[in-house]
């Protein structure tokens, strides 16, 4: 398996990504279920009570896309998965921007959840992408919530 | 050997990278630091978050006791917030 | 909360659907999470081993609709969404042509995801939607998949 | 009354709804469906399949022991194969 294979997509880019397009190419001989993720960048931070303008991302080039490769041969064992895709978008970025896409497609609609869920709680956690947020001409790097080293918790079993 | 940084780690250090030469007697990735922190005290930092920095060595997550060459590429970063 | 409220949408309709319209239109103030289940007419009968040439879906128009929108206020109550769509497509299909769009928006991912999943599992079981698979020129009504009735218990804490 | 039948219970009765006019003394869908069975022996499908049929009286999931009256729209189907 590599990420040239048809089945499995991995993009790190500046640009916009279309949901239909990509779903369409998740469907495989036999797929049954689609189930995509679409993060979406918010416009508000609640911790802190203020509006965010825009947000800068940055990752770690080859790094970044070896991680999530890790990911993705961890979901294929786990669920049995017939395509997945991973867009994540890096650079400037303003609110209700699209910033990542998780699209799994399988035979059956539990492991395309499950495989999905799995994949973005990985994401979180692992893939070395940074967030600066940009409130009233300040810059403030975003930290790391705990709550996602939980959510990754529950495929442990 | 070559070393990043990033997110604010990269702002406090103000670089995102520099090339080193590994002097012999440096093993691991803590006693690079401890090196690097004799040369200049901003990389303090490193040691005072030690909790919390993530450490890759040839773009692998590793640890502090990870044992490291002059042909290695090391990064320093915060935990991840993409997604 | 009605059908025609900006953040509810229930449609029972023979033409295909948009994925990236309907995930734009998912998108209200806030939201950060987008997950959209999307169901594909397979080609092949595993159980009898049979190739699916095509397949007609029925419904109970009125009641169909209203147990969707019993489903949604339940999903509301469980989960804080910040918009549902649910598409069902009726008719006649051919294998691989998309048949049910369910898209939930949130402020959270595990919100979203479970969210979806929810919807999902309650319109598999009481949505009242009948399939008739054709094989080699003969009709087959499709029966009951236990494993659904099993799926919604996953709910039920 | 509208009675309808969906999948293949319509097949099987061989129309998709009929209208009747309830007897006085029919009370509930398990009288209604025993009536009609005595005036045609195909309905022994569904009181065959009991277990099996579900029932909508008013468009409302209900059961063989739900009261009815004239005015009522009563459904009869196998369960549900969509998604």
């Amino acid at each position: 398996m590599t990420k040239n294979s048809p089945l499995i997509k991995i993009k790190i880019q500046n640009e916009d990504f279309d949901v239909s397009v990509e779903t369409k190419m998740l469907q495989q001989t036999n797929t049954g279920a689609i189930v995509n993720f679409v993060g979406i960048v918010r416009g508000y931070d609640e911790k802190n009570d203020q509006i965010i303008d825009s947000m800068t991302l940055e990752h770690y080039p080859g790094m970044t896309e070896s991680e999530i490769e890790k990911i993705i041969v961890e979901s294929y064992k786990k669920w049995e998965l017939t395509g997945i895709t991973v867009i994540h978008r890096v650079g400037d970025l303003k609110p209700s921007d699209q910033i990542v896409f998780v699209g799994v497609s399988s035979k059956h609609r539990q492991n395309a959840f499950n495989g999905c869920n799995f994949i973005m709680d990985w994401l979180k956690t692992k893939a070395p992408f940074w967030k600066v947020e940009e409130k009233n001409n300040k810059k403030n790097w975003v930290s790391f919530n705990e709550s996602d080293n939980q959510a990754l918790k529950k495929w442990e079993k | 050997m070559i070393i990043k940084y990033f997110s604010w780690i990269k702002e406090h250090i103000g670089k995102s990278e520099e090339q080193i030469e590994l002097p012999d007697h440096i093993k691991n990735v803590n006693e690079l630091i401890n090196y690097l922190n004799e040369i200049d005290e901003k990389y303090n930092l490193i040691l005072d978050k030690k909790e919390l920095i993530k450490i890759a060595v040839n773009k692998t997550y590793s640890s502090f006791d990870t044992n490291i060459n002059d042909n290695d590429e090391i990064a320093f970063f915060p935990p991840v917030t993409g997604g």
